[in-house]
C-alpha cells in the first residue's frame, strides 16, 4: 500500500512539473489517466490480495545488490551517452512554438492525428476482450 | 533436337516412374515391382542406345541441352553427355533394373514407397552425372541423400537409425562446404567477368589466385573425399553397408561411391588446376593410405559385408591414386576403375544379399564349405573375388593395372628430378594387390571350403532370376577385363582434356625420357 | 640382331595357328566346366585328353613351319589390340621362335600325357569334368604365358597359372588343410607377382613398350635406356622366384603337394614352375647387361638348390621329397641362368620336365597302388608287386641323379661347367655349391628308390595283399616319360637355341677343366648311389642310427628350417596385430570414430548448460536486458 | 535550456529507480507499479524533448502511451490475479514454470 502511495504522489507532482512546462493538456490527462484510472485500480486490487503475502514480508529478491548496481550503471551510462550526444538529433521546429493549451491544442491533435486517436481506441477495446478472456480462461481451469 | 530428346528421356524416365509407382494401387506389390522392372529395362535400352551413338571423336557435350531455369542467377539446365560421364551412365543403368531384380523377394514392408525411392534414387544419379550446371549438379547432388537415408533408415539391419544418420550427416557436412565454395566461386566470376552464370564450362575459364583456388578446391575436395570415402573420413561406410538393406548396399557401393571420385574428376580438379596440382602429394598419399588401410581392415572383420565395404574403400583409392597421377593412362584407368569396381562390389553385395535371404546371418563364422551345399553360388562368387583382387581378363586387373601404371609413369620423372615421395607411394600401392589378395581368398576359403555348415542348414540354390542377374555382371567383368579398348575409346579424349587442363603444360603422352 | 618375324597372317600361313594352339584347351575347359557333368565321364576324358593332344599336334605343325623359316626366325600373330592410348597401347600378340617352340613342345607334350594319365589316377573322383575343367584352364594359361608377346599378355598368364594352381591344389576342397594350401600358394605366388608388375612397369616407363622382343633389342642396342638393368632385372626375378618357388618364396611348393600327384606332376615339376626360367631366359638381353642381377639370380639359384636338398635328405612323404627335389633341380636352372647359361638353363627345364613328371606320376602310381599311403617308412619290396613302376621310377631316378647316358647327366653337367667356368660370373664356390647339391640329390633319390621298392616291405599286412599295378594308361604314360628322360639328353637343345640364347664364352685358362668336371660328375653321381645302398639296403635301421646321432640337425632339416613358422611370426601374426590392434581398434574406432562421438557428446553437453541460464525467474532477465542496454550503450560509444 | 538537462537527467534517475524497482522487489504488483514509474518517467522525457523542438507530435504519443498504459495494466492485473490464485503468493519467484 505505501508503495502505491508514493506513486501516486510522484505522478501527481509530474502533473504538476508538466503545468509548469505549459503543457496542460498532458498534466491533465496525466492526472485523470494515470493517477485516477491505473492507481485506482491497483490499490484497488493490492487492497482485493490479502496482506499477510510472504513477499510482503521477504520484501528483496536475490538480485538486490547486482541490482541496485545495475541501476546505477545504467543511470550512468544514460547519462554519460546523454552528455556524449550532446544536442539532440532532430533539429528545433521551424514553425512558430505551438501552444500547448488545451483549445489550439486539441484542434490541432485532432485535424492531424485523427486516425491514431481512432486506432487508440481498438487498442482499449483489444485489452478489455483480452482481460475477459484471462479471467474465463481462469475460471475453466479451476473450475 | 531429336539428339537431346534421348538424353532428357533417360533422365527423367525415373521419375516418370516415380510417378507411376505411386499411382499404382497400395496391396499390388509385384505390380509394382514389374513397373520398377520394366521402367529400369527400359532406361538401360535408352542408355546402351546413346553408349552406341556416343562418338569418342567428338570433344565437348553431346546430347546437350541448354535451357535457362534462374535466368538472373545465370543458372541453367543444362545437361550432357561427355566422356567422363558416358561409362558412368551407363553403370548407373547397367546397374537399375539388377538391384530390383535382387530385391525382389527381399523386401516385403510396404513395397511402392520402397521402389519410389529406387527410381528417386536412380533419377538423382543420373542427374548428378549429366548435370553439366553447378547449381543443377549440387541440386542433384543433395536430392541423392534423401532417398538413401530412407532406404537405410526404413529397410535396414538393427543399428539402422546410427548409420544412416551418419551417413547423411557426414555427407550433409560436407556438402555445406561446397555449396559455400561454389557460391563463393560463382560470385568471384561475377565479380571479375561481369556475368553471374553456373555453367561449369564458363566456371572452368575463370582465373582464380592460387590461394583462393587452395580455399575452395579444399572444399570442394572434403566433400567428395567423404563421397569417395578416403582415408580419415570412410568410418560411415562400413556401418552404412552393414545396416542397408541388399538394395541400398548395392547402389551405395556400385554407383554412390563413384559420385566423389566423379565430382573430382568434373569438378574439383578442373575447376580449379593449379590448385588441384599443388594438392597432388596430399592426396596421392590419402589415396594410398586408403588402399593400404582398406585392405588392412577387410583382413580383421568377422562380417561379410563390412570386409566388402572395407574393400571398396581399398579399390577407389585405386582409383583416385590414378586420378592424382595426372597420366592419361592413370585417368583412363581410373575412369576404368571406378566402373570395375561398380561392377564387381555391386555382384558382390547382391551375392551377400541372396545368402543372407536364406541364413539371415552375415558372419563369417557361421559358414563353411558352400561350395558343397551351393555349387553354382560358390562358382559365382570365386569369379566375383577373382575380379576384386584384380585378376587378369577381368575388369578389376585392367582398372588397377592401368591405375598403377599411371602412377608410376608420374612417379619415374619425379623420382629423377629428386622427390620420391610418388614412387615410394606407388610401389606402397603395389603392396596393396597383395593385400587384395589376402583377404579375399581368406573370405572365400572360410565360407567356400572347409566342412559343410550354414544356419538353417539344407540351403536352397540360387534360383534363375538370381542365377541371370549374376550371368549378367559376370559377362559385363570380363566383356570389360579382355576388351576395354572399346569403353575407352569413348573416355579417351576427355581423359585427355582432363589431363592436359589440370597437369597444365601438355605432356607428351608416355614420353620415355 | 634383327629377327625375322614372319607375321602369322600372311597367305603361306594358315589362319592364325598360335592364337588355335592357345584358345584349344580354353575350348575345353568351357566345355568340360559347363557340361561336363552332364555328359559323362568319356565326353570328359576325350574332351579333356583330345584338346591338350590336338594342340600337341598344331605346335608341332608350329615347329615345322618354324624350321623352314630359318634358325633365328620367329611366328607373329597380333589377336586384338586390348587397349589403346594416343598413337600408342598395349595389344594381346602371339610370338613363336625356337625358345618358345621348345616351352610350348614341352607343355602340350607333357601335359597331354599326363591329361591321359590323370583318366585313371582320378577314376573313381566324384569331381572328375571339374578336374578336368582346371586342369585344362592351366593348359590354356600356361601356353598364354609362353606364347605371348608382350610382358602384359604374359602376366596374364602368369597370374592365370596361378589361379589354376590354386584351384587344382585346393581341388579336394573339403579338408581344409588342402584348401588353406591352394589359398597360401595363391598369395605367395601373388607376391612374387607383385615385384613383376613393379618390372612390367619400369619397363613400360622406361622404353614406351612391353613387348619382350624390343625389350631385348633395347637393352642390346647401343645407347642404353634409362633405367638401369639390374634393378629391372631383380624386380623381374622377384616375380621369377614367386612362381618357381625360389628361396624367401618357396614355401608354397611343398604344402602344393596337398593336390593330387599328376596335378603336382603337371604344375609343380613339368610347367608352371618353370615360366620363372623362361621369362628370365626369355629376357636375358636385361640379364646379359646386368651383371649384378645376374649374380643375385645365380646365388640365389644355389642357395636355394643346397638348402633344398639338405630338407629333401630327411622328408619321409615320397611327394614331399619330390618336391623339395624339384625346388632344388630349379635352383640349379637359376644357377645356369645367373652365370648366362641361358640355353642350359632351358635344356634342363627340358630333361628335368621328363624324368621330374616320370617321378611324381610314377610316386601316384604307388600311392594309387597302395590305396593312398604316402609315407615311405610304411612301403618297401614293391618291386616285385608293381614291375613296371618300379622300372620306370627306377630309370628316372637314375636320370635325375646323373647316371652318364641319361638325360639329367647330360644337362647337369653342363650347368656345372658354365657354373665352374662361364666369363660371365661363374665361380669356384657355385660349382662346389652345384656339386654338394648333385651329391645330396643322387643320395635322396636312391634313398627313395631303396625305401619304396627294394628294402623288405614294411607295409601293413591289408594294404600289402591290396597292392596291383595302375592300369596300361598310367604305366603307359611311365614308360613314355622313361624312355623320353632316357633318350632326351643327346638331342643338343643348347646349340638348338645358339642364336636366340646365346651360350657364354668360357674362361680361357679354365679351358682344359672341362674333360675332368665330367668325370668328377659322374663320381658324384655314383658316389651318392652307394651312399644310399649302404644307408638303407636293409631298411631303416641305419638311417634311424645316423639320425639319432644328430638329434637337433634331423629336427631342424625335418622342419623344414623352421621357415614357414618363421613367416607366421614375422608376417603374419604382425600384419594381423597392426590390422586389428592399430588400424581397427585405434585408428577406426578411436580416432576416428571416437572423435565423431566426442563431437556429438560434446554439443549435447554444452547445450545442456546452455538451458540452465533459462531460470525462469522474471528478475533474471531484466537483469540480463540491463546487461544488453548498457552493452549496447557502450558499444555506441566507442564506434558511435 | 538548462533545464532540459535536468528533466532529462530526472527521468533518466525515475527509469533507473524503475528498473531497479522491478529486478529487486518480490512482489508482482510492486513490480508493476515500477513499471509503471518506469513509464512515466519515458512520458517525461518525451515530453521535455517535444518542447525542447516545439512539434507537437511528441505530445500527441504522450497520448498514446497513456492508452497503452491503461491497456497494459488492464491485461497485467488480471495475469498477476490467476497467477497468484494457481501458486497462491505474489512472489515472483514462484512463477519459473517458463525454466530451460
Amino acid at each position: 500500500m505505501r508503495v502505491a502511495l508514493a506513486l501516486i504522489s510522484c505522478m501527481l507532482s509530474l502533473a504538476g512539473i508538466y503545468a509548469m512546462l505549459g503543457v496542460h493538456v498532458v498534466a491533465v490527462f496525466q492526472v485523470l489517466i494515470y493517477v485516477g484510472a491505473v492507481m485506482v485500480f491497483m490499490v484497488y486490487v493490492i487492497m482485493l490480495l490479502d496482506v499477510r503475502d510472504p513477499s510482503f514480508v521477504r520484501r528483496y529478491s536475490r538480485l538486490l545488490l547486482p541490482g541496485i548496481v545495475l541501476g546505477a550503471l545504467l543511470a550512468g551510462a544514460l547519462g554519460i551517452s546523454a552528455i556524449r550526444l550532446g544536442a539532440p538529433v532532430i533539429q528545433p521546429g521551424a514553425g512558430a512554438a505551438p501552444s500547448y493549451l488545451v483549445q489550439p491544442f486539441s484542434v490541432e491533435f485532432l485535424r492531424e492525428y485523427w486516425l491514431h486517436f481512432e486506432l487508440t481506441s481498438v487498442l482499449l477495446v483489444a485489452a478489455v476482450v483480452a482481460a475477459i478472456a484471462i479471467i474465463r480462461s481462469g475460471r475453466r481451469s479451476d473450475g | 533436337m531429336g539428339e537431346s530428346t534421348w538424353l532428357n528421356g533417360l533422365l527423367w524416365l525415373p521419375a516418370l516412374g516415380m510417378v507411376a509407382v505411386t499411382l499404382l494401387p497400395k496391396g499390388r506389390d509385384s505390380l509394382v515391382r514389374g513397373v520398377t522392372f520394366g521402367c529400369m529395362v527400359l532406361q538401360l535400352f535408352i542408355a546402351a542406345l546413346l553408349y552406341q551413338r556416343f562418338d569418342g571423336t567428338v570433344a565437348g557435350l553431346q546430347f546437350a541441352t541448354d535451357v535457362p531455369w534462374i535466368r538472373d542467377w545465370g543458372v541453367g539446365y543444362r545437361i550432357g553427355l561427355d566422356g567422363l560421364n558416358v561409362l558412368l551412365v551407363s553403370l548407373t543403368a547397367f546397374l537399375g533394373p539388377l538391384v530390383v531384380a535382387g530385391a525382389w523377394s527381399a523386401v516385403h514392408k510396404d513395397v511402392k514407397l520402397f521402389h519410389v525411392m529406387v527410381l528417386f534414387i536412380q533419377f538423382a544419379m543420373l542427374g548428378t552425372f549429366l548435370a553439366q550446371d553447378l547449381f543443377l549438379f549440387y541440386v542433384f547432388w543433395e536430392a541423392m541423400l534423401i532417398p538413401m537415408f530412407l532406404i537405410i533408415g526404413l529397410w535396414g539391419g538393427e543399428r539402422r537409425i546410427y548409420a544412416t544418420l551418419k551417413f547423411v550427416l557426414y555427407t550433409a557436412f560436407g556438402s555445406i562446404l561446397m555449396l559455400a565454395a561454389l557460391i563463393y566461386l560463382v560470385l568471384y566470376t561475377h565479380g571479375s567477368s561481369g556475368y553471374m552464370t553456373f555453367d561449369l564450362r564458363h566456371l572452368s575459364g575463370s582465373q582464380l589466385p592460387l590461394n583462393t583456388q587452395l580455399w575452395l578446391l579444399s572444399a570442394f575436395a572434403l566433400s567428395f573425399a567423404i563421397k569417395v570415402p578416403m582415408f580419415p573420413l570412410h568410418t560411415w561406410l562400413p556401418d552404412a553397408h552393414v545396416e542397408a538393406p541388399t538394395t541400398g548396399s548395392v547402389i551405395l557401393a556400385g554407383v554412390l561411391l563413384k559420385m566423389g571420385t566423379y565430382g573430382f574428376m568434373k569438378l574439383g580438379f578442373p575447376l580449379f588446376p593449379e590448385a588441384a596440382r599443388a594438392m597432388m602429394p596430399v592426396i596421392m598419399t590419402l589415396a594410398v593410405i586408403s588402399i593400404v588401410y582398406g585392405a588392412c581392415l577387410a583382413l580383421v572383420q568377422t562380417d561379410i559385408k563390412k570386409i566388402i565395404a572395407y574393400s571398396s574403400i581399398s579399390h577407389l583409392g585405386y582409383v583416385m591414386l590414378g586420378l592424382a597421377s595426372l597420366d592419361l593412362i592413370g585417368i583412363q584407368g581410373a575412369i576404368l576403375q571406378m566402373v570395375s569396381h561398380g561392377l564387381v562390389a555391386g555382384g558382390l553385395f547382391l551375392m551377400v544379399g541372396m545368402i543372407y535371404e536364406r541364413t539371415h546371418s552375415r558372419a563369417v563364422a557361421d559358414y563353411g564349405g558352400l561350395a558343397k551345399m551351393l555349387p553354382v553360388f560358390s562358382v559365382f562368387f570365386t569369379i566375383l573375388t577373382l575380379a576384386s583382387i584384380g585378376l587378369p581378363t577381368t575388369s578389376g586387373f585392367a582398372g588397377e593395372f592401368m591405375a598403377l601404371l599411371g602412377a608410376f609413369n608420374a612417379a619415374w620423372p619425379a623420382h629423377l628430378a629428386g622427390n620420391d615421395l610418388p614412387l615410394t607411394l606407388a610401389v606402397i600401392a603395389v603392396s596393396g594387390v597383395v593385400l587384395g589378395a589376402l583377404y579375399m581368398l581368406w573370405l572365400a576359403q572360410r565360407i567356400l571350403f572347409g566342412e559343410a555348415r550354414a544356419p538353417h542348414a539344407p540351403l536352397t540354390d540360387l534360383n534363375a532370376r538370381e542365377t541371370a542377374i549374376l550371368v549378367a555382371i559376370v559377362a559385363a567383368i570380363f566383356a570389360i577385363g579382355l576388351f576395354p579398348g572399346e569403353p575407352l575409346a569413348k573416355t579417351e579424349l576427355a581423359a585427355r582434356e582432363f589431363q592436359q587442363r589440370v597437369a597444365g603444360e601438355t605432356i607428351q603422352l608416355g614420353s620415355t625420357r | 640382331m634383327s629377327r625375322a618375324t614372319i607375321a602369322c597372317k600372311d597367305d603361306a600361313h594358315p589362319m592364325n595357328l598360335l592364337t588355335v594352339i592357345v584358345l584349344l584347351p580354353l575350348a575345353g575347359f568351357l566345355l568340360n566346366g559347363l557340361l561336363g557333368r552332364r555328359l559323362g565321364r568319356t565326353f570328359v576324358s576325350v574332351v579333356g585328353c583330345g584338346l591338350p593332344v590336338l594342340a600337341f599336334l598344331a605346335t608341332f605343325k608350329a615347329v615345322l613351319l618354324l624350321q623352314a623359316a630359318g634358325p633365328d626366325a620367329a611366328l607373329l600373330e597380333v589377336a586384338y589390340r586390348w587397349a589403346s592410348f594416343g598413337d600408342r597401347g598395349f595389344d594381346v600378340a602371339f610370338y613363336f621362335d625356337r625358345l618358345t617352340a621348345v616351352m610350348t613342345l614341352i607343355i602340350t607334350g607333357v601335359g597331354s600325357l599326363i591329361h591321359v594319365y590323370s583318366t585313371g589316377y582320378m577314376k573313381d573322383d566324384p569331381g572328375y569334368a571339374r578336374y578336368f575343367a582346371y586342369l585344362n584352364l592351366f593348359l590354356f594359361f600356361m601356353l598364354t604365358l609362353v606364347l605371348g608377346r608382350s610382358l602384359l599378355v604374359c602376366f596374364v598368364g602368369w597370374e592365370g597359372v596361378g589361379l589354376a594352381s590354386y584351384l587344382l591344389i585346393g581341388f579336394w576342397f573339403e579338408d581344409p588343410a588342402k584348401a588353406a594350401a591352394g589359398k597360401k600358394a595363391f598369395i605367395t605366388n601373388r607376391v612374387g607377382d607383385a615385384g613383376f608388375l613393379l618390372g612390367l612397369f619400369l619397363l613400360y616407363w622406361a622404353l614406351g613398350t612391353v613387348n619382350m622382343d624390343e625389350i631385348n633389342a633395347a637393352f642390346a642396342a647401343p645407347i642404353a635406356p634409362a633405367v638401369s638393368a639390374s634393378l629391372v632385372g631383380v624386380l623381374l626375378f622377384i616375380g621369377a622366384t614367386g612362381k618357381s618357388a625360389q628361396i624367401p618364396l618357396h614355401v608354397w611348393l611343398p604344402d602344393a603337394m596337398a593336390g593330387p600327384t599328376p596335378v603336382s606332376a603337371l604344375i609343380h615339376a613339368a610347367t608352371m614352375v618353370t615360366a620363372g626360367i623362361y621369362l628370365v631366359a626369355r629376357l636375358h638381353g636385361i640379364y646379359e647387361h646386368a651383371p649384378a642381377a645376374s649374380q643375385v639370380v645365380a646365388v640365389i639359384g644355389v642357395l636355394t638348390a643346397f638348402f633344398a636338398a639338405t630338407i629333401a635328405l630327411v622328408q619321409t612323404d615320397i611327394k614331399k621329397v619330390l618336391a623339395y627335389s624339384t625346388v632344388s633341380q630349379l635352383g640349379l636352372m637359376f644357377l645356369a641362368l645367373g652365370v648366362g647359361a641361358y640355353g642350359v638353363a632351358v635344356f634342363h627345364v627340358y630333361t628335368h620336365a621328363f624324368f621330374k613328371a616320370c617321378l611324381f606320376l610314377g610316386a601316384g602310381s604307388v600311392i594309387h597302388a597302395l590305396g593312398g599311403e604316402q609315407d615311405i617308412r610304411k612301403m618297401g619290396g614293391l618291386w616285385r608287386k608293381i614291375p613296371v613302376t618300379f622300372f620306370t621310377f627306377a630309370v628316372a631316378t637314375a636320370a635325375i641323379a646323373g647316371i652318364p647316358p641319361l638325360a639329367g647327366f647330360f644337362s647337369k653337367d653342363e650347368i656345372l661347367w658354365f657354373a665352374f667356368a662361364s666369363e660371365h660370373g661363374g665361380s669356384p664356390i657355385l660349382w662346389a655349391l652345384g656339386s654338394a647339391t648333385a651329391l645330396m640329390t643322387s643320395f635322396y633319390m636312391f634313398r627313395l628308390l631303396w625305401l619304396t621298392f627294394l628294402t623288405p616291405s614294411r607295409m601293413s599286412h591289408e594294404t600289402e595283399h591290396h597292392v596291383h599295378e595302375s592300369p596300361l594308361s598310367m604305366t603307359g604314360v611311365l614308360i613314355v616319360l622313361a624312355v623320353l628322360s632316357a633318350i632326351g639328353g643327346f638331342f643338343e637343345l643348347p646349340h638348338f637355341l645358339e642364336p636366340l640364347l646365346p651360350i657364354p664364352a668360357v674362361v680361357e685358362s679354365l679351358e682344359h677343366f672341362e674333360h675332368t668336371l665330367v668325370f668328377v660328375a659322374v663320381a658324384v653321381a655314383l658316389l651318392g648311389l652307394a651312399a644310399a645302398t649302404f644307408m638303407y639296403r636293409r631298411g631303416l635301421a641305419r638311417g634311424e642310427a645316423l639320425a639319432a646321432r644328430f638329434p637337433r640337425l634331423h629336427r631342424v632339416l625335418g622342419g623344414k628350417y623352421y621357415i614357414d613358422e618363421l613367416f607366421e611370426a614375422v608376417l603374419y601374426r604382425p600384419l594381423h596385430w597392426v590390422s586389428d590392434r592399430v588400424f581397427l581398434g585405434l585408428g577406426d574406432r578411436l580416432l576416428i570414430d571416437g572423435s565423431l562421438h566426442g563431437l556429438a557428446v560434446l554439443t549435447r553437453r554444452a547445450s545442456g548448460r546452455l538451458s540452465r541460464v533459462q531460470t525462469g525467474q522474471l528478475q533474471w532477465y531484466v537483469a540480463m536486458a540491463v546487461i544488453g542496454v548498457v552493452g549496447c550503450l557502450v558499444w555506441v560509444w566507442r564506434h558511435g | 535550456m538548462a533545464d532540459t538537462q535536468l528533466l532529462l537527467g530526472l527521468s533518466f534517475v525515475l527509469f533507473a529507480l524503475g528498473l531497479v524497482g522491478v529486478m529487486v522487489r518480490r512482489n508482482a504488483l510492486v513490480m508493476l507499479m515500477c513499471m509503471e514509474l518506469m513509464l512515466n518517467a519515458v512520458i517525461l522525457a518525451l515530453v521535455t524533448f517535444s518542447l525542447e523542438t516545439g512539434t507537437l507530435s511528441g505530445a500527441v504519443l504522450v497520448f498514446l502511451i497513456f492508452v497503452v498504459a491503461a491497456a497494459e495494466i488492464a491485461i497485467a492485473i488480471p495475469i498477476v490475479l490467476q497467477l497468484s490464485r494457481q501458486r497462491s503468493s505474489l512472489d515472483v519467484e514462484g512463477y519459473d514454470r517458463l525454466q530451460g
